[in-house]
């Protein structure tokens, strides 16, 4: 227990944790609000459409956001899903469970924009290369994960089992990453993501920047939200919540 | 055996499903003491051996084997425990014998003792040396399981229900079994819903569920 | 005072593994059958010309070999868990990891090895050319015990769960992809005349990195499973 | 004195075993799932050239629900077996062969129906054409039925052994091929703009053969398994 | 219920592998009255009920039900059959309730019994009513069990060890059962390795395997 700091430990007690999750879900929830509301406006209207693509890459501005929001939301859930099992703190593992629907809503959000962009880029829906290939494994694993979650009854027991599904599955996301480069695919290269100097112009930069924000905010602010639920769900038997409910009857 | 063995448990709580079970158990056992567990059906003595044995992690509290926590170094304890569950732990596709000797490799064996004196001792009849253990009635196949604790040398018993589905020629064995082992010096916990008794061993009672 | 030894326990729970499926000679030979009839599928539910089964002929190889290494799987501790077999696996005063390789190494010598003896003869049926047969035997080579270790993980998870075969198969199959596609890639890189030691190092180091945590994981799973 | 009624057994049993699976919405998920993976499984091994994909099309599709059914058919039998439900059913009053045949429907309505609704999506995927797509659905619909029915016969005969999961596809698999021949050649007929009126009535009227015999098969098989 | 009932075993042998368990044996069963099968483990008492519900083809012989062979209606012999076997017979994954709602559909219901009522004279505590069966002890299961004898209209009551895995009350709940059932006209065969004391009720004994 030493390793962790105090401060964490405090805020990782459920009922501390519940309330922070509050506070936390709804300023995420108006930040994210106001970001997208920026973004797309600059998306959509303020910026020039592509020299080569027309106005057809604007589905970048949700495309890209999003298949990035989704390897990010493996690799957070994986994380906290390890946390909670090895020091085992259930607000840990209820972050983890409440991150895969949101992280596969985000991955099938990724998969279809692209085959909606592919269409006219390509000429078709859906083609089996790497990088495509290998996020629409991502989708599997996280419906996998959530499978697993609900065969085990013992909340305990899922929590640790689905942890180790968790981390194992990580191996996808750089195969995600780096497929690009492995195989020569469709799939546009690194653009923002180069190292050394993003080959994209400002004006696309930036309202790109501002919906990558404002899905981060969105997914933090419905993860507290979901977190929330599976708490109290967990906890239904304690005092606290006990107590939580009937201060809110009235009681 | 070793005489200052001693297994110990501290404050122990299971809760299931956000239930709990039972909760603040504290109990001792030292060598050449046998403990019975008793409580009503679901009152969770079955719980409480699995998670003596280390297989299931309790929601609070820690068994201490000779003073030190079984997490911190499980091999050496499991090194000391001979377990016989609801599940008989032995293979349908093997015969009696096979099967012991299996159980003698995987831990470790008492010395000196062969496959065959156990299976005599276990009264199986003749015919069952060659037979696959899913031919085996109920009964026998019971036996066989017990035959574990002949042929491992453990100091730490834990039975679950061991006189199920045998008969009192059975049941005679199995307390003639657990006296030699505590006067050796040995030491053993199990849950059973009928009376036992072996001559000259004090048995202790544990209450659950009251 | 006698002691527990490691070597003698690996070797019996090796040794015990393999007269299991002996005694059952007949099951033993089903994974090698499932593998030859769905291969054997194929050139049935399509046009059997001899040059589309030619171009298909690595992946279908691979995909068999696939669905019968996930088919075969579900044997690998069920049976250890419904007779309480692995709860006294578990209190040995072994290292699980350790015995756990021994199981995995069981199921390879019993399922995927055989399937290297019959792939020749299948490559034949489908018209694969002599070219694609080192490859296609040196992929499956290192991929098949990359399937076994990586699917102990997943039925170490869903060992307790009804409906487990069903769910292993989704745990699995994505990780199995991987593989997949790089060996099917390789085989048919090689028909072209490509050079395939870049995928063939691939499979090789994914197969250390398996063999390295898959036990490990494997034996965090199972404590889990008998929780 | 009380009657037992076989109406309200049949449909108790077929609410029961829908009513399970509902309680494990997750796992009645798995077996489409499962045959979304396979299907995507294929392009991964193969070159993915729209072209080939087209042509393999229908064959990977129906290959991928014979196994998807294979799989799931294991569950049917094995956990009333196992916890003894199967020896009560064998013990009511009504003839076993209806009370199979409430088992084999809710089977079909779980594992078989989905796939319909999956198809057209994979289809696409697949590039198959649009001409090819009706007859798909239509080869689906006549055939899973026929799955379910010559699979449960499989899986009466092997539900108390040990590794069933394997024997039993291989005592089903060969049982299939006819239909996977049959339905895949209708697909691409109707794509190639043939007529399939006669595929799609020896499909027919092997479903009513099978809803025929079937259920009488299963039935004497399950009171061997359980003499 | 039927007066004229009767059960009858005539000339049954039955061999496993080509050993004969048993041969020859004859016994009867009439209404009102309970036999306890005896006998030591491996004797072939499980086989011989499950000869007796129809499971089991014996070797030689015929069980008769009024008189008549049971395999040339074997429906209606099961319409007055109750079996408990080892195994629970019941779903893990369905509520205890839900359980016996299913017996009752699936067989001839006794009139006028709802399951709450079964329940409760089951004696489970009340949180078991919304858990699934799997999450229940082995002794809890086991009453879901034996709740089918409550729910079906069943003349014959075939049971396996029925007090396997049953505390002290759960075993006078079952006595109690069997001797209601007996004065009413009913009629039970069993198995069991203990002294059944059924107040007011003879029991008849079999020995088999001496
Ligand atoms: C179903 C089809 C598609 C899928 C599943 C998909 C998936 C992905 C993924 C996972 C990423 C993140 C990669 C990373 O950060 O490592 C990504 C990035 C990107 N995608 Fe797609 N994509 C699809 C179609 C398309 C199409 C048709 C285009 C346009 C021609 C496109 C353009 C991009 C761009 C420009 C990026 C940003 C690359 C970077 O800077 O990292 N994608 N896509
Ligand atoms: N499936 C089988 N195949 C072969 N032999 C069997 C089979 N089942 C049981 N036997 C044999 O038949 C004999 C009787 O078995 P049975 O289970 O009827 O005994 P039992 O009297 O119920 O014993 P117990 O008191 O242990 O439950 C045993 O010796 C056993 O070896
Ligand atoms: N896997 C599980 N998940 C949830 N609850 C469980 C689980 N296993 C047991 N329980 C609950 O824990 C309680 C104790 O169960 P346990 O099996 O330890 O009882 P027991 O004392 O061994 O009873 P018996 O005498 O009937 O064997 C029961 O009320 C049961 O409902
Ligand atoms: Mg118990
Ligand atoms: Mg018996």
């Amino acid at each position: 227990m030493s390793i962790i700091p105090n401060w964490l430990h405090r805020l990782s007690s459920p009922k501390n944790f519940y309330r922070f999750a509050g506070i936390a879900s709804n300023w995420c929830g108006w930040i994210a609000l106001v970001l997208i509301i920026a973004g797309l406006y600059y998306g959509l209207v303020d910026s020039p459409p592509d020299y080569q693509q027309g106005d057809s890459a604007r589905i970048m501005y949700v495309h890209v956001p999003a298949a990035w929001m989704s390897m990010f939301v493996y690799v957070v859930m994986a994380s906290s899903a390890a946390v909670g099992m090895i020091w085992r703190i259930k607000a840990s593992s209820a972050f983890a469970n409440a991150s895969a629907p949101v992280g596969a809503m985000f991955t099938a959000l990724a998969l279809l924009t692209g085959m909606l962009w592919g269409k006219p880029m390509w000429g078709t829906y859906w083609v089996w290369d790497a990088r495509l290939t290998s996020e629409l494994i991502l989708l599997f694993l996280y419906l996998g994960y959530m499978a697993l979650n609900s065969a085990i009854e013992d909340r305990e027991t899922a929590a640790r089992a689905t942890a180790i599904l968790a981390l194992v599955g990580v191996v996808n996301i750089p195969i995600i990453h780096y497929s690009v480069e492995w195989w020569n695919t469709l799939h546009q290269g690194a653009t923002v993501t180069k190292l050394d100097k993003p080959s994209i112009h400002i004006s696309m930069l930036i309202p790109l920047l501002l919906m990558a924000f404002a899905f981060k905010f969105y997914y933090l602010s419905n993860v507290f939200r979901r977190a929330r639920c599976e708490l109290l769900e967990r906890e239904q038997g304690k005092l606290w919540v006990r107590e939580l409910v009937g201060g809110e009857r009235g009681e | 055996m070793n005489e200052e063995a001693r297994i110990e448990a501290v404050g122990l709580a299971m809760s299931r499903n956000d239930r709990y079970i039972f909760t603040d158990l504290n109990f001792f056992l030292e060598a050449g003491q046998i403990l019975q567990v008793e409580g009503h059906n679901g009152s969770g003595k079955t719980t409480m051996l699995r998670i003596l044995c280390g297989l299931t992690l309790p929601t609070d509290g820690e068994i201490r084997w000779c003073g030190e926590n079984i997490r911190k170094n499980l091999a050496e304890f499991h090194a000391q425990l001979a377990y016989v569950g609801h599940a008989p732990g032995i293979k349908d596709d093997l015969t009696p014998l096979e099967n012991l000797e299996l159980a003698r490799n995987m831990d470790r064996a008492r010395p000196g003792v062969s496959g065959e004196e156990v299976l005599e001792r276990l009264q199986l009849p003749a015919f069952c040396d060659d037979v696959p253990c899913r031919n085996l009635s109920a009964g026998q196949r019971r036996r066989v399981a017990l035959g574990r604790l002949l042929m491992l040398d453990a100091q730490l018993w834990v039975l679950d229900e061991p006189f199920t589905a045998l008969d009192p020629s059975g049941r005679r064995l199995v307390e003639e079994l657990l006296s030699e082992h505590a006067k050796a010096g040995g030491m053993a916990v199990m849950t059973t819903h009928h009376a036992v008794n072996l001559d000259g061993c004090p048995v202790e009672r544990l209450q659950l569920g009251t | 005072m006698s002691e527990a030894k490691l070597g003698v326990a690996f070797f019996t729970l090796l040794r015990r593994d393999l007269m299991l499926a002996y005694r059952h000679r007949a099951q033993m030979m089903n994974p090698l059958l499932f593998f030859v009839i769905v291969v054997s599928l194929f050139p049935l539910g399509l046009d059997p010309e001899p040059e589309l089964l030619h171009t298909i002929a690595p992946g279908v190889i691979w995909v068999a070999a696939l669905l019968a290494a996930m088919l075969s799987l579900d044997t690998m501790f069920r049976s250890d868990f419904e007779d309480g077999s692995l709860e006294q696996l578990l209190l040995t005063p072994h290292p699980l990891p350790l015995l756990v390789l021994a199981k995995i190494l069981a199921h390879w010598l019993v399922s995927g090895l055989p399937l290297l003896l019959l792939a020749p003869l299948l490559g034949m049926l489908l018209n694969l050319g002599s070219e694609g047969l080192f490859p296609l035997l040196a992929t499956l080579l290192l991929g098949t015990p990359i399937l076994s270790l990586i699917g102990s993980i997943g039925v170490a998870l869903t060992v307790g769960l009804r409906g487990g075969g069903v769910l292993l198969s989704l745990l699995i199959l994505p990780l199995f992809i991987p593989v997949l596609i790089f060996a099917a890639a390789a085989v048919g890189n090689a028909e072209a005349g490509i050079d395939i030691t870049g995928q063939l190092a691939f499979l090789g180091s994914l197969l250390a990195a398996a063999f390295a945590l898959a036990p490990l994981a494997t034996a965090a799973a199972l404590r889990i499973s008998l929780n």
